[in-house]
């Protein structure tokens, strides 16, 4: 079973690398989906801090939702979908694999990333900790649910716009609670309700995306 | 009947609600109406011409 | 013949509102070769998809080993070796590492050189290091059939391999079917070719004409 | 609508769902009628919010049929996924459409309810938003059904995808509290309890009357689609052959 | 030449209608994408007013960006584009045919929307008149140069990201004027030196692009 | 032989690090086929391609009717028609839409009739209002193919046309591609199939061998 899992990953992953520019876009546009505000906005830093937390969080839901797109659709294009669907391994593994990979290449910079980017709505100390710990509970909950979406919608003409259309509103209570969270802790109040909701979210994810994003394919692949 | 039609300064609202609300009802019902003429159409079509096909 | 491994009884496929066949039943044992004969839309791929799995019947039983197929995936996958017209290569990923990718999904515990050896076989040597993406449509199709010498699969469906192969290609193929019929292999295969697949208990299948008309043919199962 | 599952088979169910949906239309047209009248001629001038309140009337029989019509077209398309019975999946995909219609009318009304009450069209309290989350799930639905050409593949998808948004829909209901205590809540709150302690029965009766209208509509119209997505999908079968030249004869 | 232009909108209009779902999925981006905000942002009214503009202008760009990435990928993928690039017609003007029906099919529709949004986010009377000039000025603008990143990044893995990498910063002066439009007059100052600016914008696109484009689409095609 | 219309120069193609051809020299005038040989990956698609000017040759010249066709891509496009691995097709249009759709650009005013007679000689009567996307693998082709019966080009460049087709519509092809040599027109071909084209003034040009050493193969074409 964990071989299955790490050959899928690393398979993605050396796909991934072998375009290395994939791995930087995602950060890229979500940086420059972060930056338009402030130019969309105006200068006012007391209204820029308020909107900190939402900016950065639909960004991310953003970003994590544009490279969705390609999750399955490579794979079905060319045929390997097909071949994956005929291997004799769990296909919810195999999804869970996928989904794994793509969180590592298109999840995992923008936690990473995300207190820069705080810094510059002048967000400071702990609210730039809640920032990137509701994005590292999050992000996951969004590749995880994003590949339902992404299933649903393979081979279909409009697929990129579509998948969001499914998606995005999957994605909204993650959305409430991982902003709520950091404006709450802004405002001095607890988060620690908001945390233990994401990570019950994550989990009950983790449980039944994988499942659902198979059943999905098999139903596109036919 | 004026009065009562602008109900109280909220006539607009009132009434604004309750035509949309007519207005779609009554669309669907055309429109699920419609599509179920046609489809008879097509189908009875389709069965003319393979009576035709069967006797010609 | 041996006993039946694989059997298709009253098998009917629907795509959109065309039959395409019904009233389907055949069965095939071990070390014998099926050639599905049809012209162009009579609804070979749909068959082949359909006992891959790949494709839900209409109705009809498609069982292995007695069990019908949706009811063991697992393990009938683990017999199954399906190759389409797409070739389910990366074009990204090198020769390789598709096939090393392949090999260790299926379970198969295989050495780098038993690969290296495949592709070689294939007439791929000089070219393992390039992404399969600027290789020419032959050579990709070459890649994709060094499976067959990979993964220990009893049922092969091969559906139109000969396709963009060269002369020299066609004939190593035929071979490699050959030996995998003569080991005690099953092979499903369709080809609008001529080739030459004489080998074991051979078996064809004729499907009908693909004619508005005339949905519900009765297909003509011959023993060779 | 339960017992019609014993008719699963769509050969048996069409000449059912003519004469239900016949019965179902002439009853909502009633009872329509009746609720109309109470609306404007018997229920009395709210003493708060005066003759504005006139909107609930449409606004909340909307707002409930569109989160029942969810539901049960989620349960439909679990039943489809579960028993493989084609007619649930047509059932499911005949009920959408009304389901937005009515999270329409709900926003809409709501709005129009909004502006003479708080001053503005649209505010962003949990409720509206999550009503209007409840259209995007009723139009991804809707989106994903027609995009997929393949009638079965189609029912098959859009099925899945009505069973992961109905997991969605007590989550952003619980969302309401969380949000709620972040945000100083909207007035929302005062206003219902305006509307509860001055509901009088006869309020109470005519919104009754008009949710089992709007019920009767909806089970109606269904029933009605349903059976062009019967024949449409089933065009090739016997059965309808021979209905349609028992029709032409 | 005339009729070349004419066949292609056709096209790609009769193809954009085959999936009708296409049209009133981007519509359906914009909307869940500006309603995004206050979900993460918070719903204080005075805060939303003042960052709507910024938010539809943002919400516009990124709609009308991720509709791009299917301008040409689908007729690379066929095999269509290397056609059309034998026909014996200048492609500039094929290119100019695609992008009309591009904005057709996903700018106007915004532009409809727009007024709508506006409400929720509670600008009145003149705001939204301005919000919808803008965009009907703007909008063109986004499918032209966008038509250019998309022509570029045609075939390469990871398109969807890399063309918004490339065409954001060309729809930065864009934003920058249109939502700027909309704050002058709801600040009471006039917006004509804005539109004028915007109008200027649009002619010099619609000169430069398509030949910009076509230029690219050789490229990517070899 | 006429006047040659088409005439390749002392050409040279390069892929990645690989030398496919150099020094190729010939030339073709109205009314002839040549047929290009050689096995998979040795640069026959490579040299159909250049000449359909998609990809750029290293060194060499591609003449049409004197002049440099990268001088000239207007005219030399209205004269040519190049069918690739690629259908070339619209998925989701029907194939009477793909049809239309390229007519209407190649400028060719084309009726309705004229259409649906190119898809009905190619059986696919049937078809017609079903999207590309649905087709067979061997349908889709015909649709494709259905192209060469509407524009009027002198030139066609077919990259292995016979692919997916069955016995017919082969037939039917080479009765197509006879008739337009006959009627002055000019064909490149490749096939790795035995089909018999013999007809007008055939000409057979062998690339050689796809071998990691052995780069700068002299291409040898030969008069039939
Ligand atoms: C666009 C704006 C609005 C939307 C989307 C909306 C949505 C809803 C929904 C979904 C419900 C059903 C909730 C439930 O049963 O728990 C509801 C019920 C109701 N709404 Fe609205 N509403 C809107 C505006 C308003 C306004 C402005 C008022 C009054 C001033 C109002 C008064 C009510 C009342 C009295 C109920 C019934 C509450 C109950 O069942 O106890 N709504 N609305
Ligand atoms: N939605 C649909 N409506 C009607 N017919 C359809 C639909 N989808 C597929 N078909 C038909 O089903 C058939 C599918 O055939 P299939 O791909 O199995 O043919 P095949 O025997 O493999 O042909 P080929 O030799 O060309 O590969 C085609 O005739 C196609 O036109
Ligand atoms: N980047 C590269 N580096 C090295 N070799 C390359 C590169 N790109 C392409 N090639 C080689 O160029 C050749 C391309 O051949 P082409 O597609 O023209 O062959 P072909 O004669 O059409 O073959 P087939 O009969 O298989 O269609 C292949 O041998 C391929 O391996
Ligand atoms: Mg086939
Ligand atoms: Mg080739």
């Amino acid at each position: 079973m964990l071989a299955t899992l790490r050959c899928m990953v690393m398979r993605d992953l050396t796909l991934a690398m072998r375009h290395r520019s994939d791995v930087l876009t995602t950060v890229f546009f979500f940086i420059i989906v972060v930056s338009l505000f402030p130019l969309g906005v105006g200068p006012e830093a007391a209204l820029l801090k308020e909107m900190a937390a939402g900016v950065v969080w639909v960004a991310a839901l953003l970003a994590s939702m544009l490279s969705l797109t390609r999750l399955f659709a490579d794979d079905y294009n060319d045929g390997t979908l097909e071949q994956l669907l005929l291997v004799p391994q769990p296909l919810s593994l195999i999804v869970l694999g996928k989904v794994l990979a793509h969180w590592i290449i298109s999840g995992l910079p923008l936690v990473v990333m995300s207190p820069l980017l705080g810094l510059q709505f002048g967000l400071e100390g702990d609210e730039l900790m809640m920032l990137m710990v509701t994005l590292l509970l999050g992000t996951p909950v969004l590749s995880l649910l994003g590949a339902i979406g992404a299933a649903l919608t393979l081979g279909l003409r409009g697929g990129g716009v579509l998948v969001s259309l499914l998606v995005l509103p999957l994605y909204i209570p993650v959305l409430i609670f991982g902003a709520g969270a950091v404006t709450a802790s802004a405002a001095g109040m607890g988060a620690d309700g908001h945390l233990s909701l994401m990570g019950a979210i994550l989990l009950l994810a983790l449980v039944l995306a994988p499942w659902a994003s198979a059943a999905a394919l098999r139903i596109s692949v036919e | 009947m004026s009065e009562w039609l602008a109900m109280g300064g909220h006539g607009l609202y009132i009434w604004g609600s309750y035509a949309v609300t007519a207005l779609f009802m009554i669309v669907e019902v055309i429109l699920v109406v419609r599509r179920r003429r046609s489809l008879m159409q097509r189908l009875g079509r389709m069965i003319r011409m393979k009576d035709s096909e069967v006797s010609g | 013949m041996d006993k039946a491994l694989l059997e298709i009884r009253e098998l009917e496929c629907v795509r959109g509102d065309k039959q395409l066949f019904k009233g389907l039943s055949f069965s095939l044992g071990a070390g014998s070769l099926l050639h599905v004969h049809g012209p162009n839309g009579s609804g070979k791929t749909t068959l082949l998809r359909a006992i891959a799995g790949l494709v839900l019947q209409e109705s009809g039983e498609i069982c292995w080993n007695g069990e019908q197929i949706s009811r063991q995936k697992d393990e009938f996958n683990r017999e199954l070796l399906y190759l389409g017209h797409h070739y389910g290569l990366k074009f990204e990923l090198t020769g390789y590492e598709n096939l090393k990718v392949f090999a260790n999904l299926s379970g198969s515990d295989i050495s780098e050189h038993e690969v290296e050896a495949a592709l070689m076989r294939f007439g791929l040597a000089h070219c393992v290091e390039l992404p399969v993406k600027v290789l020419s449509q032959g050579q990709k199709r070459r890649v994709a059939l060094a499976r067959l010498l990979l993964q220990p699969s009893k049922l092969w469906i091969l559906d139109e391999p000969f396709v963009a192969l060269d002369a020299a290609a066609v004939e190593l193929l035929l071979d490699v079917i050959k030996a995998h019929v003569a080991a005690g292999g099953m092979v499903i295969l369709t080809t609008h070719q001529e080739v030459a697949v004489e080998v074991g208990s051979l078996q064809h299948l004729h499907l009908g004409q693909a004619q508005p008309a005339q949905t519900s043919q009765a297909a003509v199962a011959e023993q060779h | 609508m339960f017992n019609l599952f014993k008719y699963a088979s769509p050969a048996s169910f069409y000449p059912l769902a003519g004469r239900l949906a016949m019965g179902f239309g002439i009853a909502s047209v009633i009872l329509l009628v009746i609720g109309l009248y109470m609306s404007f001629f018997v229920a009395p001038t709210d003493y708060k919010q005066g003759e504005g309140y006139r909107i609930m009337f449409i606004h909340v029989p909307a707002a409930w049929m569109s989160m029942l019509i969810y539901v049960v077209m989620a349960c439909w398309a679990a039943a489809g996924m579960i028993w493989h019975t084609r007619l649930s999946s047509m059932m499911a995909s005949s009920l959408a459409p009304t389901g937005a219609m009515f999270t329409f009318i709900a926003l809409w009304t709501g709005a129009l309810w909004g502006k003479p009450m708080w001053g503005a069209w649209w505010v962003w309290d949990a409720r509206l938003t999550s009503e209007l989350i409840l259209l995007f799930l009723y139009v991804g639905f809707m989106a994903l059904e027609s995009a997929i050409d393949d009638p079965r593949r189609a029912a098959r998808a859009s099925g899945l995808l009505a069973l992961v948004g109905v997991i969605n829909v007590p989550i952003i209901y619980y969302s309401v509290q969380w949000w709620n205590t972040l945000h100083q809540g909207s007035s929302i709150k005062v206003v219902d309890g305006g509307v509860e302690t001055s509901m009088s029965e006869i309020m109470v009766w005519t919104l009754l009357v008009m949710t089992f209208a709007c019920w009767f509509y909806t089970i109606a119209v269904a029933l009605t689609r349903v059976r062009s997505i019967i024949l449409e999908r089933e065009s090739g079968a016997s059965w309808v052959k021979a209905l349609l030249q028992e029709r032409k004869s």
